[in-house]
């Protein structure tokens, strides 16, 4: 395999976030990270992946990356574009999606998230966030979610200030008991690693290094005392051929604006 | 029937001070030319409807001309934040902005009831979200055969509702094509139906993926060219993905939103005749 | 995702002796060959759902494979009675027919809800009839926002539903155009999904009016021209309204309905290869 | 205005039925008399009227009487093909819809319509009739409705065997009860006469008889003791160019066969 040490940390979440949609049959994408990697999957290990996005486009095959959900060539490349009550009711509450894939502001241990409000301390307004988009019933609906999104204190939290979207709720069994046909977030793919519910406690733990990277440095990143697998894996470096396509993704999205 | 109209003066007739206004669009065909249209002539106190504001209610949020917002996504898309819409909910500028907030499934389902003249619509949404607890338009019903609690959220029928689309004939009857949204629904469930068009044309030619509403569930039409920018009309323009971005520093600043509103939509100039 | 397969081996691996099943098209691309094919193999013990159970019904019902009709308009379109339909729920001929009947109204919504996978679905309807009384699939629920009671009917998932369609890929995607009915909504609460075509193409045109259903939510494709005949396929074939009025003899008695299914469609010259 | 004697009780309640449609923007349209009506109309009194079948189709501008209401010129001359709940929820629910025009198996002194199943006397099986279809919810939720269906006592009847479409139910009040949007029946035309709800009692009364019938025929043909409105008026004959117009519509049909 080739390759390369010339990749950022960025580069290396969203690679990982692209070889998560392997064997995945349809996904629906959020704007924003979840777009580059779905996109990015598509151009590596999913060419057959069906991007599906809120807008109401189906198998949308865009050859640069979208800079909103809306642009003209998702419609344009779709295999069907579907009113978005359709796209929500038949498509996602129907269970028709494998996975869906999100970003958020805050995530907390049960990878439950907020992108509402945050409070910012004493004396100050609660700072607004975009608010739920899709996020509620696509983390509800399809087969698994995963998320993608930057490592910082600020990003995982001890407690969200906010709950929009339910991960895993306060442990095992509360996806259940709400009647939530999914099976919830499976992964969290950042700039450091990877975290995944752990079976057990649904809480997130480290199961993945990117290289170079230490367990210490993915804990002073997480706002709560981050547990690790039992074994901490590495990924794999981005092959050149990943990264190839991820830079060449990148740069004719740049073009369009 | 709709009738052919300027866009300054089916405004006028059709929007009033106080209406709760649906201005629809996904992305694609969002009626920018109207709402500015709005601001020349003040309309004020109103409950705007949208799923994703956008841009366009970020001008009309900062034009002081809104009380209410009704919404499931608030961000300039791709951009970032909508920084006038932050502004008049964390700071109450120029005026405090209530909000009525949901999620994307809820919203539309919303539109659903209210084109289908029901009290509500029922998902499988809002579980263990906090989104319920801020809302009065968010509750709960039994399925009478499985027992199973879900979500109900209340019909949305705007006073009024807006969009763009790309032709109309001379009967107005509207043809829209392209990533539709939830224009026909926010349509038909509203009181008063406001079309902007790219182009008048002796007949409709049926479309992949158009959605026709004919000249009855239509109050007036007003040929737009142009109406979306930013946004796009898929066929006619292009989404102009640099403005998006330069919006970002101008809403950042109060003082120079205020500009820019004054000089591309305060002016004479910048009317549609 | 879709095969491609004959009728003979999609029909035998989809439809089961027991099933509840779907054949969608309302009045456009009902899909006989595969009711033919149904007869043929035998397949007995169906519940069978359908808007409006046409001739299509009729012959089902008559070759005595059918346990069980939800419907909402059992007639011969412009013609007249089913009576294969009529002997069977009148004099239990060949065998006694139950019924869950509804409106259309119902019915729509009843798929509505099926492919939402919702357990039940909410309409201003059935009020003042005494359908509701002859069904346990319609009940009703209180608005949680204005008190208004509606009627509630249940969720109807078919085991498989079967449509025709104008057009595949070799991928299995589908493309249906003119009058699409409630097919997209059969095909999506089913379990399983059957779809004959009249053609393969190397790619799916969009057309106006074209619902398509991507590959993965279909189980089989199978392509029989003509398969919709006496109905029929806008764009490839025309409705032979005389076979529907010639059909009213034929149905009419037990004889001569008998021995025109012997004659044209249990023999091995009428199966699609 | 040119008359001609050469006409049909059928074709004076063809053309009394398409004449009821009259200053309609729109019509909810069954199938047999009341397609022939509506066609008619469009094609004499109300030029512009908006034809909706319940397959799906808006502003259909059929040349020729359909023999259902899926045929394919339907689709072919609209406006809009809808899908068929969208018809249902959006434009039939929602209120869109000025006139419903419906036949009927059996109607009573309420303009309650039946079409399920007729009793046929003792020892004999419940006589089984093609079912609800649109019905229900278009008499509740059209503007007002239209009848048209010949007299006789076999379906004019004292008591309906089933109520499949409520009319006025018992008597005033019973809609707006029930909360149907509607004004309900407003004519039932018939091959003798029109008969019109009484404001007082909603009960269908005789208003006009077409030409050369007696109101003793109407009520020989009538299941239920007839009562007549205070003055009994006379329908207009059909003019040379109804009748012309119904005839070439009639014409154009067969050809289809």
């Amino acid at each position: 395999m080739t390759t390369t040490e010339d990749f950022t940390h960025d580069e290396l979440m969203e690679v990982n976030a692209a070889r998560a949609l392997a064997g995945a049959r349809t996904c629906f994408v959020g704007i924003g990270l979840p777009s580059t990697a779905a996109n990015l999957a598509r151009n590596t290990v999913n060419p057959k992946l069906v991007l599906i996005y809120e807008s109401g486009t189906i198998g949308s095959k865009p050859t640069r990356l979208p800079l909103s959900i809306g642009d003209g060539e998702l419609a344009e490349t779709a295999d069907a574009v579907v009113p978005v009550p359709e796209m929500f009711n038949y498509w996602l509450q129907g269970g028709r999606i494998d996975v869906g894939f999100l970003g958020a502001a805050q995530v907390d241990r049960f990878a439950n998230i907020n992108t509402t409000v945050v409070e910012r301390g004493p004396g100050k307004p609660e700072g607004r966030l975009p608010g739920a988009g899709g996020a509620p019933e696509i983390a509800s609906n399809c087969g698994k979610v995963l998320m993608v999104l930057r490592h910082s204190t600020r990003n995982f939290v001890r407690k969200l200030d906010f709950v929009t979207t339910l991960g895993h709720g306060s442990g095992p069994g509360d996806r259940k008991e709400l009647g939530m046909p999914g099976a919830g977030p499976v992964a969290v793919i950042t700039d450091l690693g990877i975290l995944r519910p752990d079976p057990a406690t649904a809480e997130l733990v480290l199961t993945e290094l990117h290289p170079g990277v230490t367990v210490e440095q993915v804990r002073a990143a997480t706002g709560w005392e981050l547990k690790t697998a039992d074994t901490v894996g590495v990924t794999e470096p981005p092959t050149a051929a990943e990264l190839a396509a991820l830079r060449a993704l990148k740069a004719a999205g740049r073009d369009q604006a | 029937m709709a009738d052919i109209r300027s866009l300054h003066d089916a405004v006028a007739d059709l929007v009033h001070d106080g209406d709760t206004l649906a201005m629809e669009g996904f992305t694609h065909l969002i009626p920018y030319a109207a709402a500015h249209e709005i601001i020349r002539q003040d309309i004020t106190d109103l409950t705007l409807a949208r799923m994703t504001p956008d841009v366009i209610y970020d001008q009309l949020i900062g034009a002081g001309l809104v009380k209410k917002l009704i919404f499931s996504w608030g961000g300039n898309p791709g951009v970032g934040s909508l920084h006038r819409f932050r502004d008049a909910v964390e700071n109450g500028w120029p005026r405090p902005l209530e909000l009525d907030e949901h999620s994307h499934a809820g919203m539309a389902n919303r539109y659903v009831a209210g084109a289908s003249r029901l009290p509500f619509a029922v998902l499988r949404g809002y579980r263990g979200s906090d989104l319920a607890t801020r809302t009065d338009t968010v509750s709960s019903v039994t399925c009478p055969f499985t027992g199973e609690e879900l979500a109900a959220v209340a019909a949305l029928n705007p006073d009024v509702t807006v969009i763009h689309a790309q032709q109309a004939d001379r009967d107005g009857n509207v043809q829209l094509w392209g990533l539709t949204g939830v224009q026909k629904e926010a349509a038909l469930a509203a009181g008063r139906v406001l079309v902007t068009v790219e182009e008048i044309v002796d007949e409709l030619t049926p479309r992949p993926g158009g959605v026709v509403l004919p000249t009855w569930v239509i109050d007036a039409c007003a040929v737009v060219p142009g109406g979306a920018h930013p946004s796009y009309a898929s066929g006619y323009t292009v989404r102009d993905n640099a403005f998006y971005q330069a919006w970002d520093p101008i809403a950042r600043d109060r003082d120079a939103f205020t500009q820019w509103l004054d000089t591309n939509v305060r002016t004479e100039g910048a009317a549609v005749r």
